[in-house]
């Protein structure tokens, strides 16, 4: 067959067996990929808001641990790093302190397609994040977005497939420069776990803030009661891949893997860049590609994108808890359950179109028009729901305005919602200490 | 007489030294030979677009320029060396051509090559020189490369942003790296007898049992 | 030398004499660029949100009419119309039933140059707007922006100039590209009246909303009292430039004739469109030069921005509408100078930039994302002004909330702040039978 001449270039050193977890092994026969993947260790780079470095979100803006009572995040929340993390990180949020099911595990190893190939799907959602750890202990990789075989890109994530599937398309149909968003959208998406953890993307009415509110709305989804304002609330997480979609580069058919993964040149050979990283690292490959401008004026201009949301975003973070706490006074001075349930659904729509926004990554760069709007209509319900509730406070006769407490670091902020962080890191060490260097010695 | 004697004398190395020196000067002067050669720097007297594409990283831009209508009009010298006068013309084309040929001999190009200022006024002029029936009434006539930079006014292509090699340009900018696997032209049941499992080519999602 | 031929063709049938208005006259010299500026009379193209057509916008935003209380553009508000309609739409709007000064003319008509050189700037703006009316015969057309002699452009108003020596900035130095929007800033901008009705444009302090916020707030500016809220109002008047000068297409350096006056083709020649229009009218010509889209994908990009910013800006006026009507009851219950003085500042604030934004052509395409943040920072301060207000009705025993008129359409909304719109009719067709027939008699 002709054809195969195509295929020299992938002639292997040794071929890579299926559901090979392990990045080395595939680096054999790749090692221009692989050395590049593994600067995803490299976490010097830092940009404006970015960048590989860990940043301590909850200090950085503390009204966060008011906004999360009564959840895990109100412990412990960073920005992402290198893939190369992925599983290290898991092992050491204070977020995994908490009963976690395995499901927390599918986006972040290359042992869960194997996993799931031998105990099923569902079998691998419904068992616990505890119970599953020992047999994770590759970071993501290779296998993640690549068939071994034939190197092709391919969805390993199944909950991607079904959540397309559900809207009536199939996603083998999706063209190559299609896969090269897809593959990212196996994990940077907004998720949600259904009945025993089943993984869930919301996305049957549409991919927008507004689409996935009416979505969660119509099927009553609570990720969790706030232990100030008692409103049964939604998380948000990175929904980079549907911002992203309404944004212009998306819509000009510009891909996560053409700004993020770059091609790169060595010699005569043409190789995509498998460091994946902030593309402000590398502008010159990125963004130069399709923009003549200079270095400085690009990155400039996408400050300018991020500083108008990020000053949107602050806005939208001391109204909201303003508005939690306002909600614990109400509910302290005796308002009824009736009299709150507005309230509470301004307050739960408003911090989900928060969330939406603070969550993804990119400050909004992704769509910055977009991610403005849905901020702006965060900031309109979260002093709707403080406006009805003077009304509340009039009624009960509670003194009006409200004291707020110093929220100004993160550790007065915890202290405020009653959480004994002595307690929780201890615990961490002790686990640390006894727990994960068995899970370690499994391999 | 007297002068190149003392000239001779002046650049003849101290008597110690001689051998070594002619022996370097060899190996200098190989050097910039197999340079020469190996960037074939003389290819570039002529104006053949091929010759331009010696160099690989040349590519991305002989592609997107065969493809357009200028592929079929004008060459890369046209656009890229002055054609006022002849001295003009070979002082760029000989200078531009070193430098490339430095540059790419040593790996320094960097992935997304950018036109150089006096590359850009050369451009504009030719742009003119060629379409100076159709702007001769609007103000465009007197933009030159230099003014467009400071502002009196845009540059051809500022507008004309895909002519002639596309708005997406680097190094990389046609690539070959990744040929997808087309579905295989032998029958089902051959490939099934084959042990291969039919279909497999073209399936984009891993399917688990459950 | 080139430079001799490209004058060549600018020898002249007929040379222009100085301060000519007339355009006819230009024209016999260029019939192309006449011809399509005679365009300008077509009224037909509509947009989604803009185009030559009438819109009213009291009808279609009646909580305008609430917002505007007090002011004459509580009577009569259209979107703008051709350069050809300057004149006439001065005469028709029935902003012109009270009285103006003559300053109103200077961004209308081709006779304000000529003017200006025989009684001076500041002879000219102290004259009454009836008192010169009978020497405004031609509208907006080449004297404006060319100079008879040579046909470069030229700027023939000193506001702008003015506005920029006051910044060290000698308008003289202007490169070419950036004529090609400053003589559009001769009129497509924010301005004020001075002392002595002088036009200024307020940009001491910067171009954003924020600087020119904070410059009218320095210097006490005040263009009305509103009738409801009682607060030193600011009217933003189409910061077309400024907004656009916030915007990605500014700083790659894109005129606003680069878009609204595209070059156009005769046979072999090029020249300059000067049918001044939406450019959703002559996308291929204009945008899709620059852009290789189809015209549907560009229009509805257009058309999604515009969409976010309209959300904003509908949530906005009903905010501010509702809190100049709340103003209004607590002034009545009794709420004290003091009392109502932040919150007046937080109105005046938040309709300045709903305006800033509003009053800007293009329904914020122009710079969306800065348009969107400045709606959302209008939208949280309308809402902080009722916020606090209701702490002024508790006090002072009020029922909350308010109820609020039917502002369903703008007759209502004008019964509801008081406003005789049959005398305010009657009047100006009186005007229209009795004076304006003699100032057409005049030349
Ligand atoms: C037009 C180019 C572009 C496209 C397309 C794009 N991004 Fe980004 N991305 C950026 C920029 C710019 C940033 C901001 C980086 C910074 O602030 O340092 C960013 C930031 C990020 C970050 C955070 C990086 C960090 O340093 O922590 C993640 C994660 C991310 N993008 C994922 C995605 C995903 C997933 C997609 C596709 C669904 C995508 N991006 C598409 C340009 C792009
Ligand atoms: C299997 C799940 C998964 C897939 C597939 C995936 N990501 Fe990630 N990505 C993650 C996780 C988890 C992290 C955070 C790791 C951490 O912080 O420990 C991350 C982090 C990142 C970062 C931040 C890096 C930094 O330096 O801060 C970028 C950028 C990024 N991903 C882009 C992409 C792009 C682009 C794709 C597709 C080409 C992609 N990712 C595919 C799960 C995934
Ligand atoms: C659908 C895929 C997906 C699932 C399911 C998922 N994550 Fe992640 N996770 C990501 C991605 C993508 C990132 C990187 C982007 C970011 O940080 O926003 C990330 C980042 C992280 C990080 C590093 C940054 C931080 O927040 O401190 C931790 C820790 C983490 N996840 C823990 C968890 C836990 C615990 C669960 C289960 C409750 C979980 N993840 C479930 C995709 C997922
Ligand atoms: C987060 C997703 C992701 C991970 C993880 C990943 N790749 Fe890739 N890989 C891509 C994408 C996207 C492409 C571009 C494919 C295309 O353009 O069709 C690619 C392309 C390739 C190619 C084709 C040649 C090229 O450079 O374009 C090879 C070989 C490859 N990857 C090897 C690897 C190896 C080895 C690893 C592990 C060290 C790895 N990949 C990990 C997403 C990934
Ligand atoms: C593969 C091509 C491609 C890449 C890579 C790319 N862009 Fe773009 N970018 C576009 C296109 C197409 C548009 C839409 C405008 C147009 O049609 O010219 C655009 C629009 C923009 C805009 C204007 C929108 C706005 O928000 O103001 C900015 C800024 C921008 N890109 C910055 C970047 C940066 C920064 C990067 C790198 C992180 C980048 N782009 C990477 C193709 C690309
Ligand atoms: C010897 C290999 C080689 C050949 C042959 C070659 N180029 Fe180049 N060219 C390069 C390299 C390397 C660069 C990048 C240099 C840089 O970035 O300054 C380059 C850059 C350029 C540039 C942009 C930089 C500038 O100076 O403005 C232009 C234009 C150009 N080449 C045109 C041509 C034309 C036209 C030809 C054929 C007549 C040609 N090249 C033949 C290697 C070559
Ligand atoms: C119709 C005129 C024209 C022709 C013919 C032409 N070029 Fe160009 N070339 C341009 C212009 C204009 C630019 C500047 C593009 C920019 O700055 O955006 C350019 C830029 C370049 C660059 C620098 C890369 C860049 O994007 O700035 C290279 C390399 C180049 N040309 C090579 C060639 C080669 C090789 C040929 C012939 C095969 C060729 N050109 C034919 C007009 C032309
Ligand atoms: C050697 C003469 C020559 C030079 C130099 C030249 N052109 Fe052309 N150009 C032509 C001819 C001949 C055509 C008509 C081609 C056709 O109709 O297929 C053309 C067509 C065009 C077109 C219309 C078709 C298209 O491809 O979009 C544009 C626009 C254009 N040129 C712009 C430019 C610009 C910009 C430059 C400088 C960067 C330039 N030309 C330099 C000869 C030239
Ligand atoms: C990138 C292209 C672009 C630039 C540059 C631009 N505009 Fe616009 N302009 C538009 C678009 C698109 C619209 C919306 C038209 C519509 O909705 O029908 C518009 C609308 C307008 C309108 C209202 C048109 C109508 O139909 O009533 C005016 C007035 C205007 N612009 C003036 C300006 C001025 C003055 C400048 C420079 C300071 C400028 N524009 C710069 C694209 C542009
Ligand atoms: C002398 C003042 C003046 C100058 C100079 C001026 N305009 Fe206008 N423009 C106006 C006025 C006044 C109107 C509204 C006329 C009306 O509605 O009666 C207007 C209306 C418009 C419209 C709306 C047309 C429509 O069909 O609705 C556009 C577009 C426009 N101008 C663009 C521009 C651009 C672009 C420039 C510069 C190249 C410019 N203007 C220069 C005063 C001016
Ligand atoms: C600095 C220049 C400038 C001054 C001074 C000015 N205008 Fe305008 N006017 C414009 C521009 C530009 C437009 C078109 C854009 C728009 O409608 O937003 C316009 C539009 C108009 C329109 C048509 C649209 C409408 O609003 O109904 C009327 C009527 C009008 N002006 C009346 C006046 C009056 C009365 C005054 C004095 C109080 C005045 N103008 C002062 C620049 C100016
Ligand atoms: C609102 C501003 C404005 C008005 C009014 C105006 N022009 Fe222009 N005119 C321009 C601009 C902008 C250019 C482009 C100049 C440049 O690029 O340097 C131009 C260019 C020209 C040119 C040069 C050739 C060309 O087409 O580019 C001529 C001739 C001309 N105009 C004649 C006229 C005539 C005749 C009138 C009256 C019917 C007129 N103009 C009214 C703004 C205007
Ligand atoms: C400000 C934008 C702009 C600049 C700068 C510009 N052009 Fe154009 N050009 C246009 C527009 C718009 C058209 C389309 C006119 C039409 O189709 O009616 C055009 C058309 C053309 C055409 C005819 C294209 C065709 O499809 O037949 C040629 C050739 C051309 N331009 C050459 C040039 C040259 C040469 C220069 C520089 C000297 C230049 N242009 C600079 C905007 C520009
Ligand atoms: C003279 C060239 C030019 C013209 C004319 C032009 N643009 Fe642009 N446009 C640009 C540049 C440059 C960018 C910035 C992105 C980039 O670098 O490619 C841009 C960016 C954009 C973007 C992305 C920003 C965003 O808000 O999403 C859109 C959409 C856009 N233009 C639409 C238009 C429309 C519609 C028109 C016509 C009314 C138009 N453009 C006219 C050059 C132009
Ligand atoms: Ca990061
Ligand atoms: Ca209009």
């Amino acid at each position: 067959e002709r054809r195969s001449e195509a295929q020299l270039y992938f002639q292997m050193v040794s071929p890579i067996p299926e559901w090979e977890p392990d990045n080395e092994v595939w680096g054999n026969n790749f090692p221009r990929q692989y050395e590049r993947y593994l600067k995803t260790l490299d976490t010097t780079f830092a940009s404006k808001y970015y960048g590989s470095v860990m940043i301590d979100y909850l200090e950085k803006y503390p009204e966060l641990v008011v906004m999360w009572a009564g959840y895990a995040f109100s412990r412990d929340y960073n920005q992402g790093r290198g893939h190369y993390y992925s599983v290290t990180d898991v092992w050491n949020t204070l977020r995994t302190a908490v009963p976690q099911p395995a499901t927390c595990w599918t986006c972040k190893s290359t042992d869960v397609p194997r996993i799931m190939n031998e105990v099923g799907v569902a079998g691998f959602y419904n068992q616990t994040w505890a119970g599953m750890g020992p047999n994770i202990q590759h970071p993501i990789g290779c296998q993640d977005c690549h068939d071994p075989e034939t190197m092709n890109l391919r969805i390993t994530r199944p909950a991607l497939k079904e959540a397309f599937a559900r809207q009536g398309i199939d996603i083998n149909d999706a063209t190559r420069q299609e896969m090269r968003s897809l593959v990212c959208a196996q994990c940077h998406v907004e998720y949600y776990f259904a009945e025993d953890n089943y993984l869930m993307f919301p996305w049957d009415k549409g991919f927008t803030a507004d689409a996935m509110e009416r979505y969660k709305d119509s099927i009553d989804h609570v990720d969790w009661v706030h232990a100030l304002s008692r409103t049964p609330m939604l998380k948000a997480q990175h929904p980079d891949y549907e911002l992203y979609k309404t944004g212009i580069h998306a819509q000009r058919d510009v891909s996560c893997a053409d700004c993020h993964m770059p091609y790169m040149r060595e010699g005569g050979i043409k190789f995509t860049d498998h460091h994946l990283v902030s593309p402000l690292n590398k502008v010159e490959k990125s963004c130069m590609v399709c923009h003549r401008e200079d270095e400085e004026a690009l990155v400039s201009r996408v400050y300018e994108q991020q500083d108008r949301v990020s000053e949107l975003r602050r806005i939208a973070e001391k109204n909201l808890a303003r508005a939690h706490i306002e909600a614990k006074h109400a509910w302290e001075a005796g308002a009824t359950e009736e009299e709150m349930a507005p309230i509470q659904q301004l307050i739960r729509h408003s911090q989900w179109r928060w969330d939406w926004v603070a969550a993804a990554n990119a400050m909004g760069f992704h769509s910055p028009s977009e991610a403005l709007r849905v901020l702006a209509t965060s900031i309109q319900k979260s002093q709707e729901a403080s406006l009805k509730m003077t009304s509340i406070f009039r009624k009960y006769n509670v003194d009006y305005p409200i004291e707020m407490p110093d929220l100004s670091t993160k550790e007065k902020a915890q202290a405020f919602i009653g959480l004994d962080m002595e307690q929780v890191n201890k615990e961490k060490a002790e686990w640390k200490q006894n727990v994960l260097p068995q899970w370690l010695s499994q391999n | 007489m007297y002068w190149i004697t003392r000239l001779y004398h002046f650049i003849l190395p101290p008597k110690g030294w001689r051998s070594t020196v002619v022996i370097l000067a060899g190996i200098f002067t190989g050097i910039l030979l197999l340079v020469i050669h190996i960037s074939n720097a003389a290819s570039y007297v002529g104006d053949e677009p091929e010759t331009c594409t010696n160099c690989h990283v040349m590519y991305p831009y002989y592609a997107s320029w065969s493809k357009g209508s200028h592929g079929r009009e004008a060459t890369c010298a046209e656009c890229h060396v002055p054609q006022d006068n002849l001295f003009r013309k070979y002082y760029v084309k000989g200078t531009d051509g070193l430098k490339h040929a430095t540059y790419f001999t040593f790996r320094w190009e960097p992935q997304v090559i950018q036109i150089k200022s006096r590359g850009t006024g050369v451009v504009q002029e030719n742009c003119i020189r060629c379409h100076l029936d159709m702007v001769d009434m609007v103000q465009l006539v007197e933009v030159t490369g230099a003014g467009a930079k400071e502002g009196e006014g845009k540059l051809c292509w500022d507008c004309h942003r895909e002519t002639p090699h596309g708005s997406v340009r680097s190094l990389s900018a046609a690539p070959h790296a990744l040929v997808e696997r087309l579905p295989s032209v032998m029958p089902e049941w051959l490939l099934r007898l084959a042990g291969h499992e039919a279909g497999r080519t073209t399936s984009r999602v891993v399917e688990y049992p459950n």
